[in-house]
C-alpha cells in the first residue's frame, strides 16, 4: 500500500477528461451557431415557461435521500470488516449482524410510518 | 513527505474558513456547510497525526472514520431542522430563527 | 520546502480545498456552494491519499461527495431560496476578523516560524518529514479493530445507534403531517 | 515501457510520468473507442429482438454507423438556451463520462494489464459510482427546466435507492476473497463466484440496471413524463456524450460482472498467455453485456414508485441477508481461509450454491404470496370502483424500441 498506486488514478482525473471535452470544444467551431428568441427558450412543449424554475419539491426524495446516507455510512464500515474477514471469528460476524440489524429497525420504523411511500 | 505542520496549516485554514462560514452566513444550510467544513478540517489534522506519528496504530484512521459517522447523523438532523422551519416559517434564514433568544 | 511531484500534489489538493472552501462561504448560489463543497471535499480526499490513507479517501468520497452533498442538495431544492437571500449577515466583518485571528493564532502555532524566529516556548513544533511507512494491512487491521471487544467494537456499536436515532428523528421532522397538508406551494406546481 | 524509456536517456521519475500519461490516454481512448462498437453492437441485438435489420448500410454489416453519427452529431448546432448556467452545464456531460471511464482504471484485463491494481478497489468503484449522480443532478439544475430538473431528482432518487444493494453486492466477492483489490478478487476465483454466490449476482443485476437507467428502471428519461429527463435541454455533442456515456455504463457493468462473478480473465492457459486472457474477459462480459440487453429489450417500464419500493423493500433487505447469510457459511466451512485451487473450493462452492437455491426459492416464494395479496386488493379495488385509473396506460407502455 503506497502513494504510488494513486499516481494513474490522479492523472486520469487530470487528463481524462480532455477526451470527453474535445468534441465539445471541436463542435464550438464545427458546429453552425444561429441563435434566435425563439430557438433559445426553455422548452415546455411549445408552451411558455411560467414561474420559476425551482419549484418546491416534495419531501419524499429528502427522506431517500437520508436513508441511502445513513446506509452508505453503514456500508462503508461493512468495507473492513469484510476485508479482514477471514481472519475474524464467528463472534465478529454476530457484532456485524447487531450492526446492521439496528439500522434495519430504522428502515423498518420508516417503512411502517409510511414515509418510504411515493405517494403519501 | 512534506513536513507535518503543512498538513496543519491547510487544516488551520479550512477551519478559519469554515469559521468565517458559520458566523457570516445568513441561510442556514450554508451555515451547515460550513460546518462541514470545519469536521473537516478536524478530520484532516486526526490523519495527519496518524500518519506522521503513528501509523502502525489504528486509532487516527478510527476516529477519522466515526467523525463520517457523526458528521453523517448531523447533517441528516440539522437538514431536517431546517427544512422544517423552513415548512413553518417559509425561511431559511438563520436569524429569523430567534424563538428561544432574549 | 524542496520541489518534489509530492509537494507538487500536496499543493495542489491544498489549493483545491482551501480555494473551494473559500468559495462555500462567499458564493451567492447555493447550488453552486454546494458544488464547490464538494470540490473543497474532494481536494481533503486527495490529502488523505497523499497520506496513504486509501480507505479514508475512498468514505470521504462515497460519504462526502455521493452521499452527504447529494442531501444538501436536495434540502436545497425542499428550501427554494436559491439565490434569493444576502449571502453574508450584518457581523461578517466581524466574522473576517475571527477568522483571521484564528487562522494567525492557529498558523503560529503549528508552523515552525516562531521557533525559527527565536520565540521560545510558544506552540509544539511538528516538523516531522520521514515517517515510518504505513502497515500494508492497514485496512484489514482497521477491520479487526471495528470488532475487537478489546478495541472498537463499542463505539462500533454506538455508531450504529447513533445513525439509526438520526434517520427515525430526521424521518419524523421531515415527514409530512398527517391529514394537514399544508405544504401549499407558493410558486406553482409541485412533484 | 518505463524500461525503454529509461534506456533512451530519461531520468527514473519522468519516464515513468510519461509510461502512465500514455496508459491514462490508451485506457480512455480506447475505452471511448470502444463504445462505438457497443452502440453498433447493441442497435444490432435490440434490431434482432424486434425482428429488423439494424444498421446495414454504412460499411459492412453497419459497422460505421455509429461514426457517422457521431459527425453528424458533431455538426449540429449546440443551442445554449436563456438561463443556462454555463460551466455547470457543459461540465456535467464530461463528468457523466468520466465517472464511468473512472471505473475502468481497476478493471484487470489481463494478468499483468491494469490500470492500477488499488488495494481498496471494490470500495472505489463504489465511490466512483456515486459520481454519475451528481452529473445528473447538475445537468439537471443548470438546464433552468422544470422537466429537467425533476428528472434529474427523480433520477438521482432511483439512484442512490439502488446504490445500497449494488454496494452489498460487491461487498460478497470481497467476503469470498478477502481482499478489495480487483485482481486479487479475479485471482482467488478458483471456482467463479456465479457458482457460490448466484443470487448475489441476481441482485447486482438489478441494481446495475436501474443505476444504468434503462428500460425497466428507465424512468430518468421517461419520454411519455418527462419529455427527456435531465438531458431535455442538451443538443449537439453534449447530448451525444450522454448517450456515449449510457452505452460505455451497459458495457462496463458487463466488464464488473465478468470481473466479480465469472472469474474475469481466468480461463485455460490464461496465466501463460496473457492475451488470451484478455479475450476470455471480453467474452465473459459480453455475456453480461447480453444479459442486461435482453432484460431492456423483454422488460415494460416500471412505475416510478415501484422502483423506489422494489430498492428499499426488497433489494436492500434481502442483499443485507444474502451478505449475512454468505458470510456465515463461509465461516462454519472447513478450509475457506485457505482456498488455492479449485479442488479446495469446489466443496464450499457447491455448498453455497445449495443455500443460495434455497434463498432464491425462499424468495420466489415470498413474492408469489406477495403478487397474490397485491392482485386481491387490485381486484377489490377494482369492484369497489369500476372506473379504470387515469394514466395507468401511460405508466405501463413498454419502453422505447431501438434506438
Amino acid at each position: 500500500m503506497t502513494v504510488n498506486e494513486w499516481i494513474f488514478v490522479g492523472l486520469f482525473l487530470a487528463l481524462a477528461w480532455l477526451l470527453p471535452a474535445t468534441p465539445i470544444i471541436l463542435a464550438k467551431f464545427l458546429a453552425p451557431k444561429r441563435p434566435n428568441p425563439i430557438k433559445q427558450q426553455v422548452y415546455e412543449c411549445g408552451v411558455e415557461t411560467m414561474g420559476n424554475t425551482w419549484v418546491q419539491f416534495r419531501a419524499q426524495y429528502y427522506i431517500y435521500a437520508l436513508v441511502f446516507l445513513l446506509f452508505d455510512v453503514e456500508i462503508v464500515f461493512l468495507f473492513p470488516w469484510a476485508l479482514a474477514y477471514n481472519k475474524l471469528g464467528l463472534f465478529a460476524l454476530f457484532e456485524v449482524v447487531v450492526f446492521v440489524v439496528l439500522l434495519v429497525v430504522a428502515l423498518l420504523y420508516t417503512w411502517r410510518k409510511r414515509a418510504l411511500e411515493w405517494s403519501s | 513527505m512534506v513536513p507535518l505542520w503543512m498538513y496543519l496549516l491547510v487544516a488551520a485554514g479550512l477551519f478559519s474558513i469554515g469559521m468565517y462560514g458559520v458566523l457570516a452566513r445568513r441561510n442556514a444550510i450554508a451555515i451547515l456547510m460550513s460546518i462541514e467544513l470545519m469536521l473537516n478540517a478536524a478530520n484532516i489534522n486526526l490523519v495527519a497525526f496518524w500518519r506522521y506519528n503513528q501509523p502502525a496504530h489504528v486509532s487516527g484512521q478510527v476516529f477519522a472514520a466515526f467523525v463520517f459517522v457523526v458528521a453523517a447523523a448531523e447533517v441528516a438532523v440539522g437538514l431536517a431542522l431546517i427544512i422544517n422551519i423552513y415548512r413553518q416559517r417559509r425561511s431559511v434564514v438563520a436569524d429569523d430563527v430567534d424563538l428561544l433568544k432574549w | 520546502m524542496e520541489l518534489t511531484v509530492e509537494s507538487l500534489v500536496f499543493l495542489l489538493f491544498s489549493l483545491i480545498t482551501l480555494g473551494g472552501a473559500l468559495m462555500v462561504v462567499t458564493t451567492r448560489n447555493l447550488f453552486h456552494a454546494a458544488l464547490f463543497l464538494m470540490l473543497s471535499l474532494f481536494g481533503v480526499a486527495g490529502l488523505f491519499a497523499l497520506l496513504t490513507a486509501p480507505f479514508l479517501a475512498g468514505i470521504q468520497v462515497v460519504v462526502y461527495i455521493g452521499a452527504i452533498a447529494i442531501l444538501i442538495i436536495f434540502a436545497i431544492m425542499l428550501t427554494p431560496q436559491v439565490t434569493a437571500v444576502p449571502p453574508t449577515n450584518s457581523q461578517w466583518i466581524a466574522g473576517v476578523v475571527v477568522a483571521v485571528v484564528l487562522f494567525a493564532l492557529l498558523a503560529t502555532i503549528v508552523t515552525p516560524l516562531l521557533s525559527e524566529l527565536g520565540v521560545e516556548g510558544w506552540g509544539a513544533v511538528f516538523t516531522e518529514k520521514n515517517p515510518p511507512p504505513v502497515p500494508a494491512d492497514s485496512i484489514a487491521r482497521l477491520g479487526e479493530a471495528f470488532v475487537d471487544p478489546q478495541a472498537y467494537m463499542l463505539p462500533f456499536e454506538v455508531a450504529s445507534v447513533l445513525l439509526m436515532a438520526a434517520l427515525v428523528g430526521a424521518v419524523m421532522l421531515v415527514r409530512p403531517a398527517r391529514g394537514a397538508e399544508d405544504e401549499a406551494p407558493q410558486t406553482g406546481a409541485q412533484e | 515501457m518505463t524500461d525503454l524509456l529509461i534506456d533512451i536517456g530519461l531520468s527514473r521519475g519522468l519516464a515513468v510520468l510519461i509510461a502512465k500519461t500514455l496508459g491514462v490516454f490508451a485506457l480512455a481512448t480506447v475505452g471511448l473507442l470502444w463504445t462505438f462498437f457497443c452502440i453498433w453492437a447493441e442497435r444490432k441485438v435490440a434490431a434482432r429482438f424486434q425482428d429488423r435489420l439494424g444498421p446495414n448500410r454504412a460499411g459492412p454489416f453497419g459497422l460505421v454507423q455509429t461514426v457517422a453519427d457521431a459527425i453528424k452529431i458533431i455538426l449540429k448546432e449546440d443551442i445554449m438556451h436563456q438561463g443556462v448556467d454555463r460551466w455547470v452545464f457543459n461540465l456535467a456531460p464530461i463528468l457523466s463520462v468520466m465517472s464511468v471511464l473512472l471505473i475502468w482504471v481497476v478493471i484487470p484485463f489481463t494478468p499483468t494489464l491494469i490500470g492500477v491494481d488499488l488495494s481498496i478497489g471494490v470500495l472505489y468503484l463504489f465511490a466512483v459510482g456515486s459520481l454519475g449522480s451528481i452529473a445528473i443532478l447538475m445537468a439537471g439544475w443548470s438546464s433552468n427546466n422544470k422537466f429537467a430538473l425533476l428528472g434529474a431528482f427523480r433520477a438521482v432518487a432511483q439512484l442512490i435507492s439502488y446504490e445500497v444493494p449494488m454496494a452489498l453486492a460487491m461487498l460478497v466477492p470481497v467476503v469470498l476473497a478477502g481482499s478489495m483489490s480487483t485482481q486479487d478478487i479475479v485471482r482467488s476465483q478458483h471456482v467463479m463466484y456465479l457458482i457460490a454466490a448466484p443470487l448475489t449476482v441476481l441482485i447486482f443485476i438489478i441494481a446495475s440496471m436501474a443505476e444504468l437507467g434503462r428500460a425497466p428502471f428507465d424512468i430518468l428519461e421517461a419520454e411519455s413524463e418527462l419529455v427527456a429527463g435531465y438531458q431535455t435541454e442538451y443538443s449537439g455533442f453534449k447530448f451525444g456524450l450522454f448517450y456515449v456515456g449510457e452505452f460505455l455504463h451497459a458495457f462496463t457493468v458487463g466488464l464488473l460482472i465478468a470481473v466479480l462473478f465469472l472469474g474475469g480473465w481466468r480461463g485455460p492457459f490464461a496465466e501463460d498467455v496473457p492475451a488470451l486472457g484478455f479475450v476470455y474477459l471480453l467474452l465473459k462480459s459480453f455475456v453480461g453485456y447480453f444479459v442486461v440487453m435482453w432484460i431492456r429489450m423483454t422488460l415494460p417500464r416500471v412505475r416510478v414508485d415501484q422502483i423506489l419500493d422494489l430498492g428499499w423493500k426488497f433489494l436492500v433487505p434481502l442483499s443485507l441477508v444474502n451478505l449475512i447469510v454468505v458470510a456465515f457459511l463461509w465461516k462454519i466451512l472447513p478450509g475457506t481461509d485457505s482456498i488455492t485451487s479449485v479442488g479446495d473450493a469446489l466443496v464450499p462452492s457447491l455448498v453455497l450454491l445449495a443455500a443460495n437455491i434455497l434463498m432464491i426459492a425462499g424468495v420466489g416464494v415470498l413474492l408469489r404470496e406477495e403478487g397474490r395479496r397485491e392482485r386481491a386488493r387490485i381486484m377489490a379495488r377494482r369492484a369497489a370502483q369500476p372506473v379504470s385509473e387515469p394514466g395507468s396506460v401511460a405508466d405501463t407502455a413498454p419502453a422505447g424500441a431501438g434506438d
